[in-house]
């Protein structure tokens, strides 16, 4: 008898996101572009880091689609391996700050009073922050070769490499660090946004009425707070992962983010800026699929929040 | 309102005092010292170095030293990078020069952003609206280490407008506030179409439809305050943070600005520039956060002054 | 019949009312100040007044919304104050609420069947689905829905479909008494009819008793035993239905009744309206707080707050008039 | 004063297109309150916003239908009504706000909280009457006066959130009534307010109307507020209007079943108080019938015709028309009066 009519307000929402033709185009781009990102590298002729020091940069061919860097490495496949780093310092900082804001901020909303005041005071007070000298900072305090944390450092993440020793992994520790960096900075958002859903949320009747009726705190937070919150907090975390793809660039550009010869979009565009006018196509590829993505999750985001309007829901008013 | 200032201001010194208290020991802790990445100092002038600059004492008495110079002379102490000149005296130059830039861009962004937003907003879903986002998008997509340059391209390297750097005459600027206000202006566009929205839907720009009153005036007088709220509590962080952010375009540009020793301080672990920086920037924020709450309380009757 | 199921003693409910940081001043906002009255098994009560008066904030004492500052609280003969932990929580499964809005009181993602289900849930009443679903599907036979509507969303019912759900919901721990705030306030007028009998018939049934707070005396005439008037945070006037709306004893009363707009086309009505609006719980008027508005106010009355009196065995006024004295004169009717 | 024949505004949603009002007549007279009654949904406010071009553009619009109001002189040198419909933007602007005022349900959200009273009421007698400054504001001082508020000098500084519900929507009628319009429409103008201050807004415009010769349409669900203002009464459900007339005859002897069922079933001060007669099921949607009488399924005189054919308008002399299939209707056509 329960599912006589399965019009979830998921589906629903679902079926708005269909018709909303930016975003489905949108999608299927970042679809296209992640399996490119996943492929290209492992089918390529070439490796990223493969250099050709006798061919120098080329322009796009039918050897090299998009051409060759300074050091004449093919740059379809830096550009798809950049996606990657890009990609992924996205998403996972991205995750990173949902995990903790959404803690964060929920706690903070649900106990209100003295407690919510003061977590928030503290969000205040690292919104006061430079966030680059922060980021600098905490860079050189975990990832810096020499120093105690980065012992700490090496013995966790050596569970997944061969030999945390090799210096040859230094690069790849500091993304990894990149990522929980940009997600620590950006939790701040999130937890206030959190907060203000949760806070808003908690007045509402229908959370009164769960209350009335003895419903426990974890099934107020689990059935009602979190479901009705989520809808804004997933529409903010799909506008998060440009803007730490941005930041990651930014860091890049300060030669602080990806290091040669990893790549990521940032650190390729950043580089062929410095030569565009004789060289155009090393900045114009991996510029234009950075802005693609951007765009991409921009409409996605845009999308999502259209289709999780309370206002467009439903027919009544 | 006197008293919402006078509290803020109160509040103030111990939420600097907090970050500056943090950073003083984060910046000490971290490893590597100001001094290492000169060639290789033979250790007795390391430590005379070290001396000099109070570095060999206690890190609590540093601190205490610190903060004292701090409250009592308002000195920063010395600047390790550059010998012979005060961090009081290095900020006092590049300052202004950041402020200059990030004030010129602000408007730049308000001017281009508003408009394009409320276009967007009300002809909602139109051409108009698709257009005006679309460049909104394109603004905040393209970074502006590449934005620079491209400018730089075309207006100076091909049509020789604008010179390609320094920061002299009304002509330097032109490239770098274009550079440094449109990805903001974007920003803004997007805030101002999302809080339009919102108000164009209330029942109180039916009255004023049903008023008899003109669409354009309907906008000004009536939509647009609340509007741009929301663009209002973007300005704070906004403003400090194409004070910061500018620092792409002063490298590229190279405008002596304050942005690069955002990144310089910490890099070269210069203890008294990172806590100078850290001032300027928290300080900034918090005065900007202040103004902003006195702006939104003042477009926002409704709004009470006192958090 | 005559077995006091929720006795409310002397309830009070202040909120603090701070005025900023370095102002030490604190005021409190009076929104229920010294209320008391009974209701029996199976009976209803009615509780009338302006919006403001505090008649919401004291069905949200009653259920535990909000907590009392002072006063006691009796239901089924235990002291609510003393209960803790599932003790509470068992007395609290005796009295369910209907609220006034049925749309924001429904979760706006849970479909209805999980809706009327969750107290069940909440209380583990049931150990198995297949029980659980059947007592959902009494439920919505008993309110007037059909099961097929179990999948719903509320956004897809109609408004009355919406409060019979917020009813159901109230009934699947067959509770003991229900504190309806203004169930019908917010539904269209062929509907709300529909509603009121529905609440009539579900007490004759499962012998109920209702708190029904209303704003609108028509609508407390067609549902209620006893009626309580309410003006800012106190009692001015208790009644049995029929006394109260013959022989209204407090001009506040009275102003509420001519306030009511009799269906029936009447052109020359002589009765003023009330002047003024309800005055701040927080800064109340000195002496009887309806003195302001009140067109037959005497010196006493700005002065001296009325007490709450017995006129008869079963009706109390607090008023220091009496209806023969405040019925004669019209002091301000002529400067409105 | 205002005519208005046959009016029809569609909404386009994504289950088709809805017939929110759909061909509704009725004429409202120098002087006259014509009450329009309806429960929520059945096109009342939406007629209301569709005579003065109000409704949002891209899902609804009118399709059909003439809005006439007759010129500013009466009698005068053979002017002929003007057609909202067919008049321009500006036109329409003109109109607005100084020939036709509009009140709305909820005085807390129709007033802009942004700006003070005083800027929005000023800013009517600036657009249409050219006033500013000094005189504008004693114009709207006098006229927040004349509503009853007390101190209107420093009211004018006040912001709506500092005022009571009662005290704001005596501000949207100050406002309606400042350029002296010749039709007030009041869309629920009481029902977000407490009893006692709906009876003071109720007598406020009572006392202007009949001060004036303004002609009010007041919009409502309430047949208590109706009793007590209307001339004559229009009853609309889904989308139409089933009955109309003085409101005398629509109380004393209603003829369509829905005005009938919705008269019994109101809960009354006085009389037995036993189970409420009540209109089985829900008002539908408007304009969700095709064909037939859209109140058949809740109907408890309901006949086989009215599934199937459009029911016909029973008319009388005095302005009183039925659209209802019953033959005791129209059998009695032209006894009355």
């Amino acid at each position: 008898m329960a599912e006589v009519q399965d019009n979830s307000l998921r589906r629903d929402a679902w079926r708005r996101l269909k018709r909303n033709r930016a975003a489905v185009v949108s999608g299927c781009i970042l679809a296209v572009l992640t399996l490119c990102c996943v492929l290209v590298p492992e089918l390529s002729r070439w490796r990223y880091d493969e250099a050709n020091l006798a061919l120098g940069p080329t322009s796009p061919s039918w050897g090299h689609w998009m051409g060759t860097d300074y050091l004449g490495r093919d740059l379809m496949t830096r550009v798809f391996f950049g996606g990657r780093i890009s990609l992924a310092v996205g998403v996972v900082a991205t995750m990173v700050s949902f995990v903790i804001g959404v803690i964060y901020g929920g706690v903070a909303g649900y106990f209100g009073g003295r407690i919510d005041n003061l977590m928030m005071r503290l969000v205040d007070v690292m919104y006061t922050f430079p966030f680059l000298i922060l980021v600098i900072l905490l860079m050189v305090f975990f990832a810096g070769k020499d120093g105690a944390p980065y012992g700490v450092w090496v013995s966790v993440l050596g569970v997944f490499v061969a030999d945390p020793k090799d210096p040859a992994y230094f690069p790849v520790f500091q993304i990894v660090f990149v990522f929980a960096a940009l997600g620590a900075i950006s939790w701040l958002t999130m937890a206030r946004i959190v907060r203000g859903q949760v806070l808003t949320l908690r007045e509402q009747p229908f959370v009164e009425a769960a209350r009335t009726m003895g419903v426990s705190h974890t099934g107020i937070i689990f059935r009602h707070l979190l479901p009705n919150a989520l809808g804004p907090i997933i529409v903010y975390a799909t506008l998060t992962v440009p803007q730490v793809m941005l930041t990651e660039a930014f860091l890049s550009f300060l030669g602080l983010g990806t290091q040669e010869p990893l790549a990521s979009w940032g650190l390729l565009a950043s580089g062929g800026a410095e030569m565009m006018d004789i060289y155009p196509w090393i900045l114009v590829f991996p510029a234009v699929m950075l802005a693609a993505t951007l765009f991409c999750f921009n409409f996605l985001g845009d999308g999502l929040r259209d289709a999780l309007d309370p206002q467009i829901r439903g027919g009544q008013r | 309102m006197s008293r919402f200032v006078l509290r803020r201001v109160l509040g103030l010194v111990p939420t600097l005092w907090l970050v500056v208290t943090l950073v003083f020991f984060l910046v000490r802790l971290a490893p590597g010292g100001p001094f290492d990445a000169e060639r290789a100092v033979p250790p007795e002038v390391m430590a005379a170095l070290e001396a000099k600059y109070n570095l060999d004492a206690p890190l609590l008495v540093q601190y205490r030293d610190f903060l004292a110079d701090l409250v009592f002379r308002a000195d920063l102490g010395p600047c390790f990078k550059y010998p012979g000149r005060s961090v009081r005296e290095i900020i006092a130059l590049s300052l202004p020069v950041s402020m200059q830039l990030g004030c010129l861009a602000m408007v730049l962004a308000l001017l281009v952003g508003v408009p394009l937003g409320v276009v967007g907003a009300v002809r909602h879903n139109r051409a108009a609206d698709t257009i005006a986002m679309s460049v909104a998008m394109v603004g905040i997509s393209v970074p502006r280490f590449v934005l620079a340059p491209i400018l730089i391209l075309v207006f100076s390297l091909t049509l020789y407008w604008f010179p390609v750097a320094l920061w002299e005459s009304p002509r330097h600027m032109v490239l770098p506030v274009i550079c440094a206000g449109l990805p903001t202006a974007a920003y803004i566009a997007r805030l101002t179409r999302g809080g339009m929205l919102e108000v164009i839907r209330a029942d109180f720009i039916r009255t004023a439809r049903a008023k008899g009153l003109s669409e354009w005036r309907i906008i000004w007088r009536h939509a647009l305050r609340g509007g741009l709220l929301p663009v209002v509590s973007f300005l704070g962080p906004g403003f400090s943070g194409l004070l910061v952010g500018s620092l792409v375009v002063e490298t590229i540009f190279n405008i002596p600005g304050m942005g690069r020793y955002f990144v310089e301080a910490a890099l070269n672990r210069d203890y008294g520039l990172v806590m100078g920086v850290t001032l300027v920037y928290g300080s900034l924020l918090m005065v900007l956060n202040t103004a902003v709450d006195l702006a939104y309380a003042w477009l926002d009757p409704r709004v009470k002054l006192d958090g | 019949m005559s077995r006091a199921l929720l006795e409310v003693k002397d309830l009070s409910v202040h909120f603090p009312v701070r005025r900023g940081w370095f102002e030490r001043e604190q005021r409190w906002l009076r929104a229920v100040d010294g209320v008391s009255f009974t209701i029996q098994e199976g009976r209803t009560l009615g509780l009338v007044g302006e919006s403001g008066c505090g008649k919401s904030t004291t069905a949200r004492a009653i259920v535990g919304l909000n907590t009392p500052t002072a006063g006691e609280i009796h239901f089924a003969g235990k002291r609510m104050a003393d209960l803790d932990g599932p003790a509470l929580r068992e007395a609290r499964r005796g009295m369910q609420m209907v609220f006034q809005d049925p749309y924001s009181s429904l979760d706006p993602r849970m479909m209805l069947g999980d809706i009327i289900a969750e107290p069940l849930r909440a209380h583990r009443v049931y150990r198995s689905r297949t029980e659980e679903r059947k007592r959902v599907a009494v439920l919505m036979d008993q309110v007037g829905l059909a099961t097929s509507m179990s999948g719903r969303y509320p956004h897809e019912l109609s408004g009355g479909q919406r409060q019979r759900a917020g009813i159901a919901r109230a009934l699947a721990l067959k509770p003991r008494l229900v504190i309806a705030d203004e169930p019908v306030s917010a539904l269209d007028m062929s509907i709300r009819a529909q509603i009121i009998n529905l609440l009539g018939e579900l007490q004759d049934e499962l012998s109920i008793a209702y708190l029904f707070i209303a704003h609108d005396l028509a609508v407390v005439r067609h549902t209620c035993d006893e009626v309580v008037v309410m003006y800012l945070g106190r009692i001015v006037e208790r009644a049995p239905r029929e006394r109260l709306f013959t022989a209204a004893e407090h001009p506040y009363t009275q102003a509420l009744l001519d306030a009511v707009l009799p269906p029936r086309p009447m052109r020359d009505r002589r009765s003023l309206p009330l002047l003024g609006d309800v005055p701040s719980p927080v800064d109340p008027p000195s002496g009887c707080a309806f003195h302001p508005r009140c067109a037959h106010a005497v010196e006493e009355c700005r002065v001296e707050t009325p007490g709450l009196e017995a006129r008869s065995h079963d009706h109390e006024v607090a008023c220091h008039l009496t209806p023969d004295e405040w019925r004669g004169s019209d002091r301000r009717g002529a400067d409105a | 004063m205002l005519d208005v024949r046959n009016l029809k505004t569609y909404f386009s949603t994504d289950e088709g297109e809805v017939r929110a009002v759909d061909g509704v007549s009725f004429a409202i007279a120098r002087g006259e309150i014509l009450c329009l009654v309806g429960e929520s949904g059945c096109g009342k406010s939406v007629t209301a916003m569709s005579l003065l071009g109000l409704v949002p553009s891209p899902p609804g619009r009118v399709v059909a239908g003439e809005v006439l109001l007759a010129p500013e002189q009466e009698g005068g040198d053979g002017a002929s009504a003007l057609d909202l419909r067919k008049a321009s933007e500006s036109e329409l602007r003109q109109v607005r706000g100084r020939r036709i005022a509009m009140i709305f349900q909820d005085p807390m959200t129709s007033l802009n909280p942004y700006l003070t009273v005083g800027v929005q009421l000023t800013e009517v007698l600036e657009v249409h009457m050219r006033m500013r400054g000094e005189p504008a504001r004693e114009r709207a001082a006098q006229m927040l006066t004349s509503v009853g508020i007390s101190d209107a000098e420093q009211r004018l500084n006040d912001y709506p959130h500092e005022m009571s519900g009662g005290i704001r929507q005596r501000v949207m009628i100050a406002m309606a009534l400042l350029c002296e319009p010749d039709v007030l429409i009041a869309d629920e103008p009481t029902t977000a307010l407490d009893v006692t201050i709906q009876a003071q807004i109720l007598a406020l415009i009572r006392q202007l109307q009949e001060g004036t010769g303004l002609g009010v349409l007041l919009i409502t669900h309430d047949l208590g507020v109706v009793a007590n203002m209307a001339d004559r009464v229009a009853v609309m459900y889904a989308g139409r209007i089933v009955e109309q007339g003085p409101v005398e005859a629509i109380f004393d002897d209603p003829k369509h079943p829905y005005t009938a069922g919705l008269l019994r079933s109101l809960p009354q001060l006085s009389g037995p108080c036993e189970t409420l007669p009540v209109i089985p099921g829900l008002p539908p949607p408007a304009g969700s019938t095709e064909r037939g009488c859209s109140f058949a399924p809740r109907c408890d005189r309901v006949m086989d015709r009215c599934w199937q054919q459009d029911p016909p308008t029973v008319r009388w002399g005095s302005g009183r028309h039925v659209v209802c299939h019953l033959d005791d209707i129209a059998t009695e056509d032209g006894e009355r009066r």
